[in-house]
Parts: structure tokens; sequence; C-alpha cells
């Protein structure tokens, strides 16, 4: 049964969930989603891909430099030990669209993926791994700073 | 007299180096704490903490005075340039500086003007003292 | 033939096939502005999926907060040197097509 | 043990570079002794950071700083130079209108010879870096000279690095002409310049490896092997003199000319430093 808040939150997403089940995630239809990629706030782009807010686990592991080299090319790896992980996300809660990527990861491909982000100031980064039994998350504090050495 | 006599002063004031002058050890610390217009005792003697170009800039506002502060500024800076010591912002003061005097705001010019003018001073005295200096930088 | 905006290294081992994608692409976020102060028009990489043997291994969906030149790595199981990885890219403005890549 | 300096804006230029000692000799050209700055250099950085191999010194900061190098492996595990390279290898064998190509002006066909560069031309009368070769070999065929910081000229520069990656600098020094360009290079190295007051030696001997704002400056031991460079903060690539150009302004300094004599002997001087050393462009630098 869907409550009201999945219910708008399905209007959100442009309708295109209406239909399944409310547990089945809907990350692994894999559209590009305006109004998670579109939003500018993290919970916002989170209600638009997950049922609940993800919890925090220690099976996740996100892989971020403390501080940033430069805040335009922030290399980022996830990989997590859960099982049956259908779709990894990254985001950035201070950007103007705080999320990054999102993977789908079919059978037979590991919950381990690496890219490459940007980053417009210091912020958590986020990493949410879904499996059927939910969501789970990883974050890490990445300093982004400014450089004295312009040229 | 104040003011000639700090001309003189900060004329002295090739600063810095191996061997300071201790003149110019206390004209900095004066300037560094004050700013421009304070004046301080050496060797009982009274000096002011202005820089030449300040003194210049201290001159009636008009549009002649402003005139040949900018043109003094332009050649100064351009004797920087010939020896390849010129500041990035001095060329923007200048802009400014021409800009204000066709705007009429003859002191707003001078100060710029006087501050250009400085900057060109001091690259030239980074160049002659780098000649003797740089080496002293070498690891041995 | 012209190459694409793609490029690929993927290298099979262990059982294993790990690929590393790189595509060389401005990634506009639409949030720059340039000299006159106008806003540069988005113009992004939304999506890459990648295809092995009719099977889909790995599909990306980007946002604005990916880095310029977008890199991705993933490793999939199976996959044997000299097989053929399809990769299809789209973007924002509805711009697409299809690279293939040897595993190496 | 970082030190963090406060630059003052306002001109100080009463603090001299703190690793001065008497120095008398070195200053003139009957007195410079290449070969002796360069041991000095080494053993300078030996001494400051005991623990990091004279090979690695080609990575620049990475060579000292553990956090930085990580990241910076990511990226070189797909560097965002590749599509350069393979642009400059395209460039590089391009026919010009005449038929002759690039091939023709270098020895070995310009195929593994970036470590002879900088170097000095005696019928010429001056140094002549890879980018000036690359120019004087478009012109000499009728070809429109290229810019110089970036673009084609920095592909083509990268292709010809990447052939020559692992052979070992070893410039000479083969006359008083290239000595005197050594000796002015080495002068504009160590000269303090801009409003800040600084050389280049502040930030990459004395100042390698300690903190000027966020920035860590690498030292300048092996400093230009890495050349052309993929600079995340320019997006794109760029030559030496790009980077020369950007670090005067930074002192906020009005750049010398591009590709000038004086930034020509300075890069003769930087490399000379890095004798022994081998060539690793091009580099991923932040």
């Amino acid at each position: 049964m869907m409550n009201r808040r999945s219910v708008l939150k399905a209007v959100f997403t442009g309708g295109l969930v209406t239909g399944m089940g409310v547990l089945m995630p809907r990350i692994a239809m894999a559209a590009w989603s305006k109004a998670a990629f579109g939003a500018e706030s993290q919970e916002i782009a989170m209600g638009a891909l997950y049922e609940a807010n993800p919890q925090a686990s220690a099976d996740v592991t996100l892989k971020a430099p403390d501080i940033a080299e430069n805040g335009a090319v922030v290399p980022i790896s996830v990989k997590s030990s859960l099982s049956g992980v259908t779709s990894i996300a990254i985001f950035v809660a201070n950007n103007p669209q705080p999320l990054a990527s999102q993977f789908t990861i079919p059978e037979g491909t590991l919950a381990n993926v690496s890219c490459r982000i940007r980053m417009g100031k210091t912020s958590d980064v986020t990493a949410v791994v879904t499996t059927a039994s939910g969501s789970f998350s990883a974050s890490k504090e990445v300093k982004v700073t400014i450089g004295g050495c312009g040229g | 007299m104040k003011k000639t006599i700090s001309l003189v002063a900060a004329l002295m004031m090739v600063s810095g180096g191996v061997a300071a002058h201790p003149f110019n050890d206390a004209f900095n610390e004066q300037r560094a704490m004050y700013g421009k217009g304070h004046s301080f005792t050496w060797n009982g003697q009274t000096y002011l903490t202005d820089h030449p170009e300040e003194v210049a800039a201290a001159a009636e506002a008009n549009a002649t005075n402003a005139t040949a502060l900018l043109a003094a500024a332009k050649d100064q800076y351009a004797q920087v340039l010939a020896v390849d010591f010129g500041w990035t912002l001095t060329k923007g003061l200048l802009k400014s500086a021409g800009k204000a005097l066709e705007a009429g705001k003859f002191q707003d010019s001078m100060n710029l003007s006087a501050q250009a003018q400085y900057h060109s001073r001091m690259g030239l005295v980074q160049y002659e003292q780098s000649q003797a200096e740089w080496i002293m930088a070498v690891p041995q | 033939m012209a190459k694409g905006i793609l490029r690929a290294k993927a290298k099979a081992k262990g059982g294993n096939t790990v690929v590393k994608i790189m595509a060389k692409h401005a990634m506009e976020t639409g949030n720059r502005k340039d000299k006159s102060g106008e806003k540069i028009p988005a113009k992004y990489i939304q999506t890459l999926s990648v295809v092995h043997k009719g099977k889909m291994v790995m599909e990306s969906n980007m946002g604005s907060a990916t880095s310029k030149n977008p890199y991705m790595a993933f490793t999939f199981v199976g996959g044997a040197k000299g097989d053929e990885l399809q990769m299809t890219w789209t973007e924002n403005t509805g711009s697409t097509a299809t690279e293939t890549a040897k595993i190496k | 043990m970082k030190i963090i300096k406060v630059l003052l804006a306002g001109v100080s230029l009463a603090f001299l570079a703190s690793t001065s000692q008497a120095a008398t000799s070195g200053k003139t050209l009957a007195t410079v002794d290449p070969e002796a700055d360069r041991l000095a250099l080494q053993s300078h950085f030996q001494r400051r950071f005991p623990q990091v191999a004279l090979s690695d010194y080609v990575n620049g900061i990475y060579a000292l700083d553990a956090p930085s190098r990580e990241q910076w492996q990511d990226i070189e595990d797909f560097p965002p130079y590749e599509f350069d390279i393979e642009e400059g290898e395209i460039l590089f064998n391009k026919t010009f209108a005449n038929g002759k190509s690039y091939a023709d002006c270098f020895t070995n066909g310009g195929i593994g010879v970036r470590q002879n560069f900088p170097r000095w031309d005696d019928s010429q009368g001056k140094i002549v870096t890879l980018e000036l070769a690359i120019n004087q070999c478009r012109e000499a065929n009728g070809e429109k000279a290229l810019g110089w910081k970036k673009g084609k000229i920095a592909q083509i520069s990268a292709y010809m690095a990447y052939t020559s990656r692992d052979n070992v600098f070893d410039l000479k020094i083969p006359n008083n002409g290239a000595k005197a360009a050594y000796l002015d290079g080495k002068q504009t190295f160590y000269t303090r310049r801009g409003q800040l007051n600084m050389s280049c030696a502040n930030c990459h001997v004395a100042g390698a490896y300690i903190k000027i704002r966020a920035d860590l400056p690498g030292p300048a031991l092996g400093h230009v092997t890495h050349f052309p460079v993929f600079r995340s903060k320019w997006g794109n690539l760029g030559t030496l003199q790009r980077r020369y150009g950007g670090c005067q302004k930074n002192v906020r300094g009005v750049p010398q000319k591009t590709q000038g004599d004086k930034l020509r002997n300075l890069e003769f001087f930087q490399t000379y430093m890095s004798n022994g050393l081998v060539a690793n462009g091009p580099g991923a630098r932040k």
C-alpha cells in the first residue's frame, strides 16, 4: 500500500513508479530521473530515489580523499560487501545538484565502482547502496580548498 | 619641513638586504604599525611614515597636478617594464587613475597614480637588489 | 574510422573483467556563466551503458556533479580476451552513439 | 614540519631567503659550476626528505605528499591527457603542405627525443626548447607557428614526450654560450619578483612541501620532467612556459615573455637540474 508520501513522490518522479511494488527499488528501472538529478537538495534527491532514508552501514565502503587536490576532479570509489546490490549512487550534499552519479549494478557485476566527481566546496559525500532489503549508506567529508597557485 | 625630511628619508629607504640600514627598519616598522601620516622620532629627529609618492599626492588636487602625477607614474611603469620587473596590479591602477582624471576626480586620480608609481619604484628597487643578492638564495 | 568520444580499457583477469571508461566531454552543467555573464547551456552525458554479449553489465546515470571527461571503473564476472563491449552514451541534448571496445 | 608562511601583500623587501649562506661563487661565468649546482640541489632535497628516492622526484609533489599521491594515482589510472597524446600523434604525423613532416626536423624522426631538450643551438646562439623546435620546424616548412601555451603545440609536445618516457635527461653545456644561458636561467630562478617578492626558489626549493594557503609547492628537482601537463585547474593540457607565466602572475609580477630568452634559459637551467632523472611527460597535475 502506498502512503501519501510515496504517492507524492511517485507523481514527482513522473509517474514512472506507479504500479510497482513499494518495496521494489525504483532505481532498478535505471531511467535518468530528472526529479533526482535536478533536485537542489540531497533530501529531495534521495526522496526521489529511495523509499526510506538510507541507513548508515559499515558494509558500504566509500573511498574519498580528506582534502581534494582539486574540486573539479575528485576520485571516488564505492564498494559494498552486501549481497544482491542493485545500484550505487553518489551524492555531494553541498553541490547545486547533489546527485552526482547513479550506477545500476546488474547481476554479475561487482558492487565496486569508481568515478570522478566535481565538488563546488567542502561537503559530505555520501554513497548509497541499494539491495532488495533497503538502502545503505556511507558518508565522508571531503574538504575542497582554494589554492594559492591559480596561474 | 616635516614633509621634506620624510621625502629624503623615504628615498633613503632601499629596504631590506643583508645589512639593512637601521633607519629603514625603524621606518618600515612604524609604517607597518601606524600606516601613513604618522610621525616618529629616530636618532633625535622627527620623520613621517609617508612614501614620497604619498607626499606628491598630497599636493593640491587639480587637473594639472593629477595629469603630471599620472604622467610620472606611467613613466616609472615604463622604466620597470623595461627591466622586466613590473607588478601585475600597476596597469589597472594607471587605468583607474586615467579614468578618475577624466571624470574630474583629481584627488582619487592622484592617489591611484601615487600607488602605481610606488609599485613601479619598488619594482625597480627589487630589480636593483636582485642583481646583487639572488646568489644568496642558492643552496650550497 | 574516426574514433568516438569514449576510451575504454577492459582487461580479463581471473574470471572477471575490469572495465575503465573515460569520455572526452566537457560536461557543461548549465550552472556556469561565460564572460558576458550569460549562462552556458547544459550539455552533458546523461547515461552510459555497457553491454557484453547482449547482457547489460553496467548502466550509469550522471548528473552535474560528474567531472569533466567523466570516468568510471567497474568489474563484471565473465568476459574473455577478444570479447567486444558495446558502450552507448546519451547526452541531455538527445545525441547518442554506440562505440565498441575489445577486452584485452 | 610545516611552517605556514604568511605573505604580506605589501612588499617587505627585508626578508631574504632562509637558505642563504655566504655565497661568493657561482655568480659569474668564470665561477659558475652547473654540475656542483645540480649536486647541491639534489643534496638539499635529500637532506630534507631522506626517505624519498631520487628517482621519485620526477613525480613532483607526489613524491613528497602521500594523500595527494593517492588521488593523483587514481587519475593517472586513466589520465585525461590520453586524448591529447592521441591527438598529438595525429598532428605529429600529418605532413606539411610541402610534403615534409615533423619527423624530418628531428633526430630519430622525433621519436624519443624529449630528454634532449632544451638544448643549446650553436648556429642560433641560443637555447632551443622542444616547443621552439616544433615551431621552427613548422616555419622552415612554410607553415604558420602555433601558439605557445596550449592546444596543438602542447599536444604535439605531449606525444613526443610520451615516446620518450623513461629516457634519461642528460643536457650538455658544450661551451660558454650555453654556460651563459645556464647562468641566466639560474639567476632568474633565484631572483625575487612581483609584489609578493618571491622567487621560483622560495616556493620550490625552500618552500617545497610547505603550505602556501592550501597548496603544496613541488620540489624544483624533477620539476620539469613531466611537462607538458594536464592541470585539472586548467581543464586542459599546457606547456611548461604556460605554467611559468602563471607562476609569475601568482607572485603578482608581470610575466616574462613566453619563449623569450629569459624563460627559455630558465627552462634550460631547471631541466639541467633534473639531469639523471627520466622524462615522464605528459603528466596530470591538480
